[in-house]
């Protein structure tokens, strides 16, 4: 655990309350069997930005804290490990575009919102069915968007998009012009492709050329904490199971051959837990982010991959069963692996990054 | 001498191709052509059109479904050779088994070697008819890998056994007509105080409840017995010979499970093949991601050699008779590179193949999906991973118990 | 293990028996400390030639006893376990290559004398420090060889090579024109970089364009034996080490997690021999051979890697002395590895040959 | 009040970093710029030129090789800031710590905190002028990991111990001076009956034989004690605490192993900056061979991540105080990373990476093979990595123990 601010803290144990109280894995459950596209609890998201979490990375100019992304990550970590369904992570990835991008209008009209909750925004970037920048085919022509974006996170919930265009990145307003298809995956959250045609949009100016590749650097570091939050809870849970489940006479924890194994997998843990708080920090210090949130999302791509499924052998026949909680894991964690960049892409850019 | 012998088997087996040949000119239904589910192993629903009616019956009526079963049971009563014939020739007009199930895969073989002529006269041919299902009443709730700590109670009534317990991972419970069980008959001693005895599903006191698994199917139950009667005549072998008949029954289920026909079909297609439809291919038609082409030529190369072991298990077994040691090496190493396989599909795809439910997904992709998902029992279920491991070590290598 | 003839039964049983009696690594240690740069004993290759296996792969018409590659191999493996310096690999390399594509003059010259044991031969393709047949620059005018061949196997007790030149394969005798230069690697066997100046070459004609490839495929499945041999003895030397070791009042062999470890290597060994043996046989049957010794290579440099790491690991610390042999082994292993076609080479290959 | 302080601490950091280089400018030889060897870490032979002498003396004489150490035992007194200039000053100008050797790394600081006030006052300082080099008398032929089986015996004699029985894995027995061991002090009880003393190497009846590793160099020795005499002010801490103290001293050959210099020194040149000497490169400057890039960078950012919990133990060590449980951790992973590096070097370089001696090879080429074969003990001694995980699941897990 990185070392924290007061406020930090503050924050991290408000959090870690709130999921384990109102907000335990029995909340996605109803939020799954209600069946709805937006996939959440809306009045769950209020008391969220109600607590000020929406506008964390937001400055207090708009309605935000400013506390940054590592305050941000500590709470999408504990929002992960009871895979609360919410658009958080979607709203702060979209609001740090706008932060990035945004000119002092663009700021001042939708941050506040943001912050306050009223309103739920994405990026969409991808087109295809890997993560792939160089291949946008999406265009604007007189303030008109038009292009498909596929799979994009949280896409029914939101009615602001931020959508990556050949020439930048774009505010595009849910109405005219933006049709949804929804696309169900294995986490059961909302996920759509959407289709603009000639949808009004308005670019975001500033970032400079890098500005996609900076958002995606942040979207980068805040699926990590909320994959850092899975692996722990599926760690953890694991290891309480093993402790109390008796086979062949003996406690399952007693048997080295899975002694071994947890503490192969705690290592990796710690690894996964030292790069993705690094991601974060990196961000708020501006120092190395490139760099430092492919580490990150690389890491918490290997660790979530590996320990999603021991999370299923080491539980045995009960993880199997949809009653069990592991399974949800599982299926959540491959989608956010695929999410801003596979590890093969990942690994490619820390490549290119390091000049081989 | 020997070239001799050779020539007779081989008019023998020529005069028997032609009969498969003909067989399935009149009796394969060109609409069944290369349909049958990949899980035929695992037994399903037992929805069936008049069409599949027919050709299982047909097929069940020659005993050609379990063709190497004794013809007096209603099997083939055919030789190896003859078996592969049948396969070769079915393949080739894509014609799939319609005998199949836990009955064909596991309880046949065990009743044939460990039940007495009436038993066998009076469920194999059913079976080979792929008439009655059979489900497996193995593990409990608090036994899972320790099976023989099972609490089922059978209590000796004089004709009868008064059965109460509580079995789970019945597979196929609901849809099945008959359970082979291995129930306890004596507390004092833990595997010595096990039985094998065959229960009737809608015996009064069957109680079964599907149990929902990851990937959102329900093949396995949870099976409740409350004072279920089950006659004298239903006990397989001696009382207290349950955990060896019951041993013996896990080792075809492992064989099944790895070198089985179920796995080879899901290796079926290339990942190679796959990925082209997906990702990017050069001028030479090689995949431009090479990272990725690596790691499916990997995965390729250890399912080859997998399957070269798998062929060497089988001629092992032929030599030296019995179940070969390599068959645990064959189930930890088959439901490994099958969960593999699975991971690099999901890889191959990205979210295109991380499909739930939805038109824009293909069938092929939203059952890869599912069997993603299922698959990630393979290696907990037949004896899991880690219960293979013990058993190389310690009946193979002979290292010694860590107890 | 495969199901052998009664001749093959009866030849491996003769050379596991010479292996473990005249030929134990004890003898390798001399070779070793005697630092000839032929590194092997030309006694114990005589008494080889003099049982036959000089000629395994010869027609009898030649002076050789024709039983194949399953027999060679057989014969390979045994040496392999004992880690048996000898030109044997090199030298039937070698006249698969003459009887591929060698003229009936060619093979009535050669091939009796390789089988004879009389002359020792090896193949020279690499040029460079990886195996890469695309990037051979030798070149051969009027009847004279000149290139540069790098880390040649037995080149200082070969008499004769079989060199890879841009249009095919020659051969050249040791003399004028032929200069080596020792390499001395980490297997303590006989390595050299050859400078070929003008040196007199002849071709052989036949074989067709694939007949470089066809004689790789050779060398592949016979590493792959020796490579066999060798992860087979660095396994059950170990086996029984941890049987005989006690650590905190226990044997090794009883902790699980060396069990469950031991079964990992077990299975993979189980892979490799089962590899192993159908690349030897489709070389015999001359079917799939491409494919074959393909899987056999790659499963061997995969497997062998992993247990000659492993070796040293469960031996502790004194499988880290030049003391016990097991070091040998892990020394031995990278230069096969590498040899014919390292891993992601073989992988490119099996890719290409399965059309992706 | 808090910013007041800090700036405080800068002028007196500024004040000091100008000290340093005033010291580096008079006192560093341009000739020895960036030399010094990567295996400081390990007590090599103690060939010195006058050069090196003068230098070794120069730092050693503040005490600047040991800069954390108490002033009034010869260290330099100084502050954890003050530390870290001296590191980036040296780096700077390409200067090496010339006190090293498991004086510092491990026998130094469990003194400083065990032994008495005569025997720091006179141990260390010879230990921070790097006059007298120490070995480790920790490992016997039958206790590999299971250190406290160890059988060496010291009969208590009034005035001193007589010691019998033999040591294994001394590192750099032949070059030292001094032996910090453990011995057994009392048959009765394990742990309990084993005691921590110092023994000087060139004493009667103390013999050394190197040991040959399979890297062809030899920095071990077997080291044999036949009755010899153990004055009894060389005993640290009481009697029976030698199991205590030695354990605690192996906590920080740990970190040094793992977390420590040599490996990040190890790790200093990017794989990939190698790799582009000796495969081919694109117009793009990436390596053409995506497969090994992509190995390349998995390593790589693995060993990020290394790094960076190495720099999270630290600070959690500082904040709760005592070696944090990480520790552990670290030791495992780092040596495994290492171990991968060496092994991907040589598929980089082929060949040429697999040279044992010649003209043909670099320096470097060969360095790294050696390294490569001796790195293969960095995951056996100073606890192995299988006690590691022993630790790791039972320590800070809290998995029972199976036995």
């Amino acid at each position: 655990m990185a070392v924290l601010s007061e406020e930090q803290e503050m924050l991290r144990n408000m959090a870690r309350d709130w999921a384990t109280k109102e907000s335990p894995v029995a909340e996605f459950r109803k939020v799954r069997a209600a069946g709805q596209p937006q996939a959440y609890n809306a009045y769950a998201y209020a008391a969220m930005a109600e607590m000020g979490w929406a506008g964390i990375i937001i400055p207090e100019a708009h309605g935000g804290s400013d506390f940054g992304f590592l305050s941000a990550g500590l709470v999408v970590e504990e929002l992960g490990k009871t895979l609360t369904a919410s658009p958080l992570v979607a709203t702060t990835i979209a609001a740090s575009a706008i932060l990035l991008g945004g000119s002092d209008e663009q700021k001042a009209k939708w941050l506040p919102r943001l912050a306050s909750g009223e309103t739920v925004a994405t990026l969409a970037v991808e087109e295809g069915t890997h993560c792939d920048t160089s291949a946008i085919e999406t265009s604007v022509s007189g303030g008109k968007l038009t292009g498909k974006k596929a799979f994009v996170h949280e896409a029914h919930g939101a009615s602001l998009f931020v959508v990556a265009a050949k020439d930048g990145l774009y505010l595009v307003e849910k109405g005219d012009g933006v049709s949804l298809t929804t696309r169900k995956l294995t986490d059961q959250r909302s996920h759509a492709d959407i289709q603009f045609a000639g949808a009004a949009a308005e670019k975001l100016e500033g970032g400079g050329d890098s500005l996609l590749g900076d958002v995606l650097d942040r979207a980068r570091v805040l699926s990590a904490a909320e994959m850092l939050g899975m692996a722990q809870a599926v760690f953890d849970t694991t290891l309480d199971y093993l402790k109390q489940r008796v086979q062949f006479n003996q406690v399952l924890a007693t048997f080295q051959a899975l002694q071994h194994r947890m503490a192969d997998l705690f290592a990796d843990l710690t690894q996964m837990r030292s790069a993705v708080e690094a991601g974060l920090q990196a961000v708020d210090s501006g120092f190395g982010v490139a760099r430092a949130a492919t580490i990150a999302k690389a890491e918490a791509n290997r660790v979530l991959h590996a320990i999603s499924n021991q999370g299923i052998q080491l539980h045995g026949g009960i993880g199997m069963t949809d009653e069990f909680n592991v399974g949800f894991y599982l299926k959540r964690a491959r989608v956010l692996e695929a999410s801003w960049g596979s590890s093969s892409y990942l690994k490619d850019r820390f490549a290119r990054l390091s000049g081989y | 001498m020997a070239t001799q012998l050779e020539s007779d088997d081989q008019t023998s087996e020529d005069a028997f191709r032609t009969e498969v040949r003909q067989f399935l000119a009149t009796n394969f239904p060109d609409e069944l052509r290369c349909t049958g589910n990949m899980l035929a192993g695992l037994d399903g629903p037992t929805d069936e059109n008049p069409v599949q009616k027919k050709w299982r019956e047909a097929v069940g009526g020659r005993g050609w479904g379990t063709p190497t079963w004794p013809k007096e049971y209603g099997g083939g009563g055919l030789t190896k050779g003859q078996t592969r014939i049948i396969e070769h020739e079915f393949a080739k007009v894509g014609a799939y088994n319609p005998i199949g199930g836990m009955g064909v895969m596991m309880f046949g073989p065990t009743l044939l070697e460990y039940g007495d002529e009436r038993q066998k006269l009076e469920h194999i041919p059913p079976i080979c008819r792929g008439e009655i299902r059979w489900c497996q009443g193995y593990s409990e709730p608090n036994a899972g890998s320790d099976l023989a700590n099972l609490q089922t109670f059978a209590v000796d009534k004089g004709d009868h056994y008064l059965v109460n317990g509580q079995k789970t991972w019945t597979s196929g419970g609901q849809w099945a007509d008959k359970c082979f069980a291995i129930v306890r008959t004596d507390r004092s001693d833990k595997h010595k105080g096990i039985s094998f005895m065959l229960i009737d599903m809608d015996a009064p006191g069957v109680e079964v409840r599907p149990i929902t698994m990851i990937s959102g199917t329900s093949p396995f139950c949870e099976t409740f017995f409350t004072d279920v009667k089950v006659p004298k005549e239903n006990l397989v072998g001696k009382e207290g010979q349950g955990w060896t008949i019951g041993k013996r029954l896990l080792q075809h289920e492992r064989t099944n499970i790895s070198g089985g026909g179920r796995l080879a079909g899901m290796m079926g297609q290339s990942l190679g093949d796959i990925a082209k439809k997906y990702c990017e291919t050069g001028g030479d038609g090689a995949l431009v991601n090479k990272v990725l082409r690596d790691k499916i030529a990997d995965l390729e190369i250890r399912w080859n050699s997998f399957l070269l072991t798998a062929r060497r298990a089988v001629e092992e077994s032929k030599a030296q008779g019995g179940v070969s040691e390599i068959s645990s090496v064959l189930k930890k190493v088959g439901t490994k590179l099958a969960q593999d396989r699975s991971e690099l599909l999901i890889e191959i795809r990205g979210f295109q193949g991380l499909g739930w439910e939805g038109d824009e997904f293909g069938d092929d992709e939203l059952e890869d999906v599912r069997g993603w998902l299922f698959g990630k029992a393979a290696t907990i279920y037949g004896g899991s991973t880690e219960v293979q491991n013990n058993i190389i070590a310690k009946r193979v290598l002979g290292m010694l118990d860590h107890q």
